[in-house]
């Protein structure tokens, strides 16, 4: 599936919600299905700074393709982080850097799309977009 | 007679507010406290009326503004009941008080000499410190906390000695509450002629301290903590003391006069106030303090002690929550966790329900250092809020607790 | 298209004012500017609304506040044409701005090496740099001013040399209005490698800096000098030299981890902002940088400059006035004597007429030491004066002189 | 005449003016008949803090009472001075020392009141005050 088919899909699974109590069950319970990442690569280097809860990100190429894994402290983190692992893993480096992220706004988490949100939502979108510019080069 | 806290609540026009569609209850009062009508209107006031910039200035406004900004000292003066008001140095808050006097002592101490903080600190009375120690080679030591969130009190003791020249702690810790031994630790610096500097950041709110009786050498207070606005504060000091300390911006009115080769300084408390106060700060912190006296300090507190005891006794029903910070002597904060649930966790769904809390460090890392963990959820009471609220936020916190677990 | 004048004055609450009976004419604006509602609107919102502590907090409030503030750091960005916002500090205006640089610079800097500062200066831009290089060995050097209170640009070209290794000129002088060549100054000083901080106090409520084409390394302004509030203003630096400079104060938000044994600091620009900041002062200040904007700055610049010329002009009709600074660059600021009244005789009479001028040596003793005078009158002009108010000031000094003849 | 009656008389005289250009007239001329400081005595020491323009005083024990003199560079600090001696020149220091300044206010010179006020009025009281502390010691 292409970044946007997934993007679609997600949007349309947290439309069965209706009030945003729901939405948050979902979003850990999709937290608790987040690829982990292995403990080797749980280092400083890769928190992703502006959060108040510690969250890694590791990624690799396999078949020009990047897969992600990571992990936080919190459980919504987690939740925010897989949401935007399913819709990134497994594509190539260039769509996810074409890629926009106007869904998390469709699936009613504006909220943490502001760049100061002590979640780090933003800071987490950069740093994916990172991984790919790095891989992207090194594919070129 | 208490407090009528339904006409209280009117003076607060933000409590009004409502957050993610719930009606706000606002527990974030030890990072800032809100603001009612009385200041604001004396913030519009000012800038619809006497706005100019003051001292030297022979027109109508300039000496308006003048007597406005210098009878704010003197309601801070009066409410902390210091004696003469040059020794009330307005500031931009707490943090750069402490600047203040961390920047200026290290110009009086020497290499080897001692200065005592305390493990309950703020970072804005711990760091200040740090970068004189680094430059100096005065030496840091450190008074450790109890499991009960308290200062050790005997340890504090043998720390002392002739080598320590200053001693600061803070008056009630921001992270747990903790009302510090403010008396002992003056009593016991000053008779090995140590002196103290008092961060009242967090008592100023909900303690009436008396300075000349409690006889401290500096004491700091941020105005919006205690209902002013934001971008002031103040630094008691000792008359003593404030000519002991050099300068520590240059500018415009601290000075006598000003040529290439020489500059002389102006008298206090002008010495420490260079360049454009904040003029408007420094009238509605007065405000504030009138605001605040008409209430009552004593209502205050036995109120926002009932809402402590209340909150704690509902709270501690939760199961696996744990209370930091467990001395009889505190003011109305409770910081906790519950399990192994990350504080954030529980900090952003209580937010989707309208209730405000703090969660984190509470910029105070070697506390969170010292329990082990990455923080905690901080819930902190004022006089404008309600029995009702707290009853939410126990709701809240189970709810909470429930969808994470 | 000119000002809509009257449309403008009614921004102004303060404008309605009467003083000693008299309608208030305003002319002290170069000391601080009047408020204009919208930014007093911003205030009141402010508090009424969305009032918190900002940066990691999870609240709603909290994070509104948060927005609300970077969003005015962006304003002052944009409105300078910077390249980072994390190139503005917030800071409490010009004067702990360059108190800031002057620290800082101070641990930089070797004996021996040489700064440059120009006789044109507020005490503001130059006490910070006596007290650095009484600490340092630095050596202070003048640019001399010309009687036509110009500076001396030969002089500047002598000055520089290997062992400059920083110059530090106002934009505008407070005292004369003059204009200074600082693209030159900057150009000059950095093609021998030093580096140049502009004091753009003076120069922000006339002229729209372009910072990345002046290529200046440091530039600072008040607020409360351009329609905003009191207790705050900015201090721009590149990145690279904000990356050099050691941390200023110690405290909250400009951390990274604090321990006792060791801390680490936070990234820009929160490295320079210790403590809870004037929260609601960055937020008026960027309400502030709005109405300017939306007025238009080339508008401002030459509705001012129409009024300078007519005061200028109708001024000099008056016998024995002199007008301090005559460079054919200047704001709108008129520095003046009449004969050897002294400055407060006049200033005293015009304030029973209602009319607010600033009298005295403007915090800038080194020009009055060099035209050897006490002080001057200084009438400075804004975008909400008008030619009526300029006949009731030309008016009032001859009444004045007539008095005191 | 005693402080009060000389003061009652300044009241009177003020109390003849309408409007505050006439009273400042008047003070103006007060202040050219200010009895002037000896040159010798007009150093820093004897300056008062506070002004804007500069203010000498000095004061001498001339039978038990005590002489001012004084100068400014601007003659309506040198008015207000001129006032302020009127009163209180050729006084017994105690005398000095009890008596108050309301009729600053009778004259409507208010607005200089202030103890901010760049002119420093305050000061004055407050420095011609010490002598007559600093004479009454030794009378004692
Ligand atoms: C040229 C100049 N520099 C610096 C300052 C100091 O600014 P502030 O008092 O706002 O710190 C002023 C204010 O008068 C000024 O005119
Ligand atoms: C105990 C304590 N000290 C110092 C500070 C710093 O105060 P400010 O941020 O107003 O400078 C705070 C504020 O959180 C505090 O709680």
């Amino acid at each position: 599936m292409s970044i946007q088919e997934i993007q679609n899909e997600i949007v349309e699974e947290f439309s069965l919600f209706d009030d945003w109590m729901q939405r948050y069950e979902y979003m850990i319970e999709l937290g608790k299905s987040l690829p982990l990442i292995e403990d080797q690569y749980k280092m400083d280097e890769n928190i992703i700074k502006g959060c108040q809860s510690r969250v890694w990100v590791h990624a690799e190429l396999n078949d020009d393709k990047i897969v992600f894994t990571a992990d936080s402290d919190a459980i919504i983190t987690k939740g925010i982080i897989a949401i935007l692992i399913r819709a990134f893993s497994h594509q190539h480096p260039k769509d996810i850097l074409d890629a926009n992220t106007d869904f998390i706004d469709e699936i009613g988490l504006k909220e943490h799309l502001s760049p100061t949100r002590a979640n780090g939502l933003v800071s987490m979108i950069k740093q994916l977009k990172m991984y790919a510019i790095a891989y992207q080069t090194q594919l070129n | 007679m208490g407090l009528n806290i339904e006409k209280i609540r009117a003076d607060f026009p933000i409590l009004d507010r409502k957050v993610n569609g719930q009606q706000l209850a606002y527990f974030d009062n030890a990072a800032t406290s809100q603001t009612p009508r009385q200041v604001i209107n004396s913030i519009v006031k000012y800038y619809e009326t006497i706005n100019a910039n003051i001292h030297r200035g022979v027109h109508t406004l300039s000496q308006e503004a003048t007597d406005a900004y210098e009878a704010g000292r003197e309601k801070v003066r009066k409410h902390f009941n210091v004696q003469h008001s040059h020794e009330i140095i307005f500031t931009s808050g707490t943090t750069h008080s402490i600047n203040l006097v961390a920047s200026g002592f290290g110009s009086l101490l020497q290499k080897g000499d001692e200065i005592i903080v305390s493990a309950l600190e703020h970072h804005s009375n711990i760091v200040p410190w740090q970068m004189m120690c680094e430059k100096t080679g005065v030496v840091l030591k450190v008074i450790p906390m109890t499991l009960s969130g308290e200062l050790d009190m005997e340890k504090y003791t043998q720390l002392l000695s002739a080598k320590t020249k200053l001693v600061f702690v803070n008056h009630v810790s921001n992270a747990l509450g903790t009302i510090n031994p403010i008396e002992k630790i003056i009593s016991q610096a000053h008779e090995i002629g140590a002196a103290v500097l008092i961060d009242g950041a967090q008592a100023a709110p909900h303690i009436k301290a008396d300075l000349q009786e409690l006889d401290v050498d500096f004491y700091t207070v941020s105005a919006h903590k205690i209902c002013g606005p934001t971008g002031v504060g103040i630094l008691y000091g000792k008359e003593e003391w404030l000519r002991k300390l050099p300068p520590y911006q240059g500018g415009g009115e601290m000075i006598a006069e000003v040529t290439f080769e020489e500059t002389t300084y102006a008298d206090l408390p002008h010495k420490f106030e260079a360049g454009t106060p904040n003029i408007c700060g420094g009238i509605a912190f007065g405000a504030a303090l009138d605001y605040m006296n008409q209430i009552g300090f004593d209502k205050v507190a036995s109120y926002e002690h009932e809402l402590l005891t209340y909150a704690t006794e509902k709270l501690l029903e939760i199961d696996g929550l744990k209370i930091y910070g467990e001395s009889l002597q505190k003011t109305a904060v409770i910081s906790f966790n519950v399990g192994n649930i990350h504080p954030y966790d529980i900090g952003t769904l209580l937010d989707k329900m309208g209730i405000a809390v703090r969660t984190g460090h509470h910029c105070a890392q070697p506390i969170m250092d010292y329990f082990q963990i990455p923080g905690t959820i901080r819930a902190s009471f004022s006089f404008y809020n309600t029995f009702e609220e707290i009853d939410r936020l126990v709701g809240g916190v189970k709810k909470s607790v429930m969808m994470l677990s």
